[in-house]
């Protein structure tokens, strides 16, 4: 191949006419593929408290909580439900496929930053 | 008097200078930001132009850190020293009309002089901050300089030569008929390149490589010191292409058509458009070329650059001869 | 009895297998478990540098992926794997746990000099011959010389936490 | 790390006079941590006067323990820990960990999700070489290569993201299959930017052939044998830009690497200048066999259920990561966790070879050759040397080295 000083100009010049691809974010929304596995979100009604979410997630970032009790024929039996702490989750969306009652899902929401570490626990299933 | 003080403070002085400083650091950002497929500088002022400016207030404010084995005294007041060449040395370039605000019959090696003291203050500098990048800094600095420094000096010299006079104003009143640039494009080309490797821009940035040695020489500095240091870096580059159009390509000379306008607008649009256009070529040079490593650097200068303008004095002697 | 579903193995690569296990069965290699694609052939320790120059020069099987140490209770494992063309050949040896010592294989593969310094590291397997066998590839400066290698099914988690000062 | 510190201090005093005679026994320490590093590792260099002779690395500053943190997890919730060893090369691992296991259990992959497995590990591939010849345009000073070569990257990202949700950890490989289908009525804009990168891919080439300026830094710096990479165990486009066509695709195909042609790249010889062309050519085949897969996509499922429970034995198994062959050694006792997973990346493989490059060389020439081979885990960290004849120990960053090496390049040494 020819050594050539410059070699890189005429695509510079190219490049300068056509529009930058720098994306307007945080000015402008950010336009993000319908997949985006963002922060986890949790239907309250769907929820049974099944707790199989808890046992699959790679991260252990989901506890059970006890939330009272509900009838089983005649007996009293504890009634959990998931406390999930987002700051840990990875949004793997291993519990969204194993919900059988698909009480979970991958919104595509992904700012997530805020003053205390507390808000990123999610308390929204732990309704009876 | 007074108005020569107030050319000196305002129009073609510092504060023309400083912000034309500006202004290109904006224009370098931009154009190569474009070239490269981004934005550039965007929030500052309408399309970032601000931007600079904001840069250089932020760091005035900002706290200054001194390394505790650093020389004191070298490292408080090189920098000012440093601010200072470039803006002494634009006083003796004509901008608003054929003479400068301050000329005397030597004051071309005078220019020499400085640029010489320039990169003695801060060879001096980078040395002082005594850190094991800036002291590496220092020396790519001081090799850099000697490479470049003979070709830069014959490349200038060859205008006044052909003059016959070592005075910038008489340089660019005996260019108003032809320009020097079309009896030696060689020594501008020199110039340009020597220039580049003054102000260490791509590919000569080798002194101050962001990927090997951080911010070269000036790695320890902050707050008031890196804002003024990065300003005069700025400067040299305006100093450097505003002693190109002077030399080379006529400075503010130009067709001047009778008109109510006083004649000074002519003068400084001309100039403004020959200094930008040249600041197009050398943001659009720094863009396209990889930095250069210092052997090969050296290698370019000693052995093409010198001897091209020897051979392109030589030739101005014989024709002016 | 683990079954390859990639793809068909042409029939002539078979007897590579058998080849191999020939040539070695001076070093009286019994051949486990493994599969189509997978050779595993279990050799005595005091043999196992003669049969890796074996395979190396004789049979030209020159990539060594890895050296895998395994801690099967009473003895620790080494695996040395080779990679060639689409097979994959695991040579077997079990050292004592007690004095693990095996000799180095780098003059034979020099490519395996990193993987007994990790082994090293991680089992506490020295290697005699090796050039730095006294220098660490992986573990922390301040791992404690007391603390037993992790990788040992002995070592817990929270042993290495705790010596290593990372409080969970 | 103690002791180094207050030897930094005490020795920084008595050298802050010397430091301006700029020769071998400057002594600068540095720690393993420091602004100009991007990850921690640490060669120690023997010296005979100039001449290197020996290089000891030391690395492991980012080593988590992965693989006794394995042990203790079960085999799904593996995957998400592996994928993470690597940036770069995330789905190389889950792959090749998630095929280990496969071969375990007796099922049979669903074709669907080995096509679409090769796309991913090729789109991968892709976004890793593009990344790797803009480093070389960054650390060439050369800028502009380095965004627009990360511009392009910004595409294949992109696509990335539409399949998998995320654009470098993908989290889609699964124990027998893949986690989500390709999305059909995206294909056709999928091809068609990829096309566009195969263009951009040729510009590229023509500029890194061409470019006097970087063809000074990379042309004929940091040379090696292939025999001495065939011993050393070298894997990757180092070897075949050695010559050797050594590549798991071809020699050992899995996922649907036997179904999808693909043509190998060699070169003759190996310097920088060979390994930019290797990895730009290789992104060109990497592209066909996208859209060759993407065109010949078979039907039918992705996934099938799978117990959590992996039946005893043992199975060693490998990929094309983009830096080289990734091994995987897994172990089952017929539990819900793995016995052993062993891993052995691509980047320790080529580190002989890669120190091995060092030796022989000037001390002078040793930057150049740094900026040449990039390890997986960054750039060079802390250099220490060890000077047998004087016996005197000092310790460089890598940044020093670069700058004492070119400030002390030996002019006798033709360009």
């Amino acid at each position: 191949m020819p050594r050539k000083l410059g070699s890189a100009v005429p695509e510079m010049i190219r490049t300068l006419i056509q529009p930058p691809v720098t994306e307007g974010y945080p000015f402008k929304p950010l336009q993000l593929s319908e997949r985006f596995r963002g922060k986890l979100d949790v239907d309250p009604e769907r929820c049974t408290g099944c707790g199989v979410c808890a046992l699959v997630c790679p991260v252990f970032c989901i506890d059970m909580i006890d939330v009272g009790t509900r009838k089983v024929g005649d007996r009293e039996l504890p009634l959990k439900k998931p406390e999930f702490d987002l700051a840990i989750c990875i949004s793997c969306g291993e519990c969204v496929d194993n919900c059988a009652f698909n009480a979970l899902e991958l919104t595509r929401q992904f700012e997530l930053a805020t003053a205390n570490k507390q808000d990123m626990v999610m308390r929204k299933a732990l309704v009876k | 008097m007074i108005l020569t003080i107030l050319q000196a403070l305002i129009l073609p002085g510092i504060a023309f200078t400083i912000t034309l400083g500006l202004i290109f650091e904006w224009l370098e950002r931009k154009t190569m930001a474009r070239m490269t497929g981004r934005v550039g500088p965007m929030v500052a002022g309408p399309a970032g132009v601000l931007q600079p400016l904001a840069d250089f207030v932020k760091l005035l404010y900002k706290e200054e850190v001194m390394p505790s084995f650093a020389d004191k005294t070298v490292f408080r007041y090189a920098p000012g020293l440093f601010f200072l060449a470039p803006l002494v040395s634009m006083l003796f370039v004509p901008v608003i009309g054929p003479s400068a605000v301050a000329s005397f019959s030597l004051d071309l090696l005078l220019i020499v002089f400085i640029l010489a003291y320039a990169t003695f203050v801060v060879a001096v500098l980078s040395y002082a901050s005594a850190s094991s990048f800036t002291t590496v800094a220092s020396g790519r600095l001081v090799l850099q300089y000697v490479s470049y420094e003979i070709p830069l000096v014959i490349s200038i010299v060859t205008p006044a030569l052909l003059v016959g006079s070592l005075s910038i104003q008489e340089i660019v009143q005996a260019q108003s008929s032809r320009w020097n640039l079309l009896l030696m494009p060689f020594s501008f080309a020199v110039y340009i390149v020597a220039l580049l490797a003054e102000l260490e821009k791509p590919p000569f940035d080798i002194p101050s490589a962001k990927t090997e040695i951080v911010a070269g020489w000036l790695t320890e500095f902050s707050g008031r010191a890196l804002a003024f240091l990065k300003l005069s870096k700025e400067l040299g580059l305006v100093f450097g292409a505003s002693l190109a159009v002077a030399l080379f390509l006529g400075g503010p000379l130009g067709p001047v058509p009778q008109s109510i306008v006083p004649v000074e607008i002519f003068y400084t649009t001309y100039f403004l458009v020959k200094l930008f256009a040249l600041g197009l070529l050398i943001f659009v040079v720094r863009t396209a070329l990889a930095r250069l490593k210092i052997i090969d650097a050296a290698v370019l200068f000693w052995k093409i650059l010198l001897p091209l303008s020897l051979a392109q004095a030589f030739f101005v002697l014989v024709v002016k001869g | 009895m683990a079954r390859r579903m990639r793809h068909t193995v042409e029939t002539s690569a078979v007897d590579l297998f058998t080849l191999i296990e020939k040539k070695l069965s001076p070093a009286n290699a019994k051949r486990e478990t493994g599969s189509d694609r997978l050779l595993v052939l279990r050799v005595p320790q005091d043999q196992i540098i003669a049969s890796l120059k074996l395979l190396t020069e004789e049979l030209g099987l020159k990539h060594l992926s890895t050296i895998t140490g395994l801690d099967i209770g009473d003895s620790i494992e080494l695996n040395y794997q080779f990679w060639h063309s689409d097979r994959i050949v695991d040579i077997k040896t079990s050292i004592s746990k007690t004095a693990p010592r095996v000799e180095t294989c780098t003059p034979v593969i020099p490519g395996a000099v990193l993987y007994e310094m990790e082994v090293h590291d991680m089992f506490g397997v020295t290697f005699e011959g090796h050039p730095w066998m006294d220098r660490k590839l992986l573990l922390p400066d301040n791992y404690p010389k007391d603390l037993p290698p992790p990788l040992l099914k002995g070592t817990s988690s929270e042993k290495i936490r705790k010596a290593v000062g990372i409080e969970k | 790390m103690h002791d180094t510190f207050d030897k930094t201090v005490q020795d920084r005093k008595e050298t802050s006079a010397g430091l301006m005679q700029y020769s071998a026994e400057n002594l600068v320490p540095f720690g393993p941590i420091h602004p100009a590093l991007k990850e921690p590792e640490y060669f120690k260099l023997i010296l005979e006067g100039e001449r290197i002779v020996d290089v000891i690395p030391r690395i492991g500053y980012v080593h988590r323990g992965l693989e006794k943190a394995a042990e203790q997890r079960p085999w799904i919730q593996n995957i998400y820990m592996f994928e993470r060893t690597c940036g770069i090369c995330s789905f190389a691992h889950s792959m090749a960990y998630v095929q280990a296991v496969e071969e375990l259990l007796l099922y049979k992959l669903p074709e669907r999700a080995k096509f679409i497995r090769l796309v991913v590990a090729e789109l991968e591939r892709i976004h890793s070489h593009l990344l790797w010849i803009g480093l070389m345009g960054h650390w060439a000073g050369f800028e502009t290569l380095f965004m627009w070569v990360w511009k392009d990257r910004e595409i294949v990202l992109d696509i990335v993201e539409a399949i998998a949700g995320n654009r470098i950890h993908k989290s889609l490989a699964t124990i027998e299959g893949v986690k989500r289908d390709i999305p059909e009525p995206l294909i056709p804009g999928f091809i068609e930017r990829l096309k566009y990168i195969t263009t951009r891919v040729h510009y590229y080439r023509n500029v890194v052939d061409t470019e006097s300026t970087l063809l000074i830094r990379t042309e004929g710096i940091g040379k090696i044998s292939a025999d001495r990479l065939e011993q050393l165990c070298a894997v990757g486009p180092l070897v075949r830009a050695a010559g050797i066509p050594r590549d798991v695709r071809r020699d050992d195909p899995y996922a649907a690497y036997n179904d999808v042609p693909m043509d190998l790249v060699t070169k003759s010889g190996v310097d920088i200048h060979t390994l930019m062309q290797q990895r730009l050519d290789e992104v060109v085949v990497s592209v066909n066999m996208i859209i060759y897969a993407l065109e010949h996509m078979p039907p039918g499922p992705v996934k099938l259920r799978v117990p959590p429970v992996v039946p005893k034995g043992e199975n060693a198994s490998h990929v094309e990561a983009p830096r080289g062959e990734l091994f995987y050694f897994v172990k089952s006792n017929g539990g819900r966790m793995p016995e052993r997973v062993k891993v052995r990346t691509p980047t320790l493989a080529n580190l002989p070879s890669a120190l091995e490059m060092l030796k022989g060389h000037t001390l002078a020439d040793v930057p150049v050759v740094l900026t040449g081979i990039d390890p997986c885990f960054g750039c060079m960290d802390r250099l220490s040397f060890l000077d047998r004849d004087s016996q005197k120990l000092w310790r460089w960053s890598g940044e020093e080295l670069r700058q004492y090496g070119i400030h002390h390049y030996f002019p006798e040494r033709k360009k």
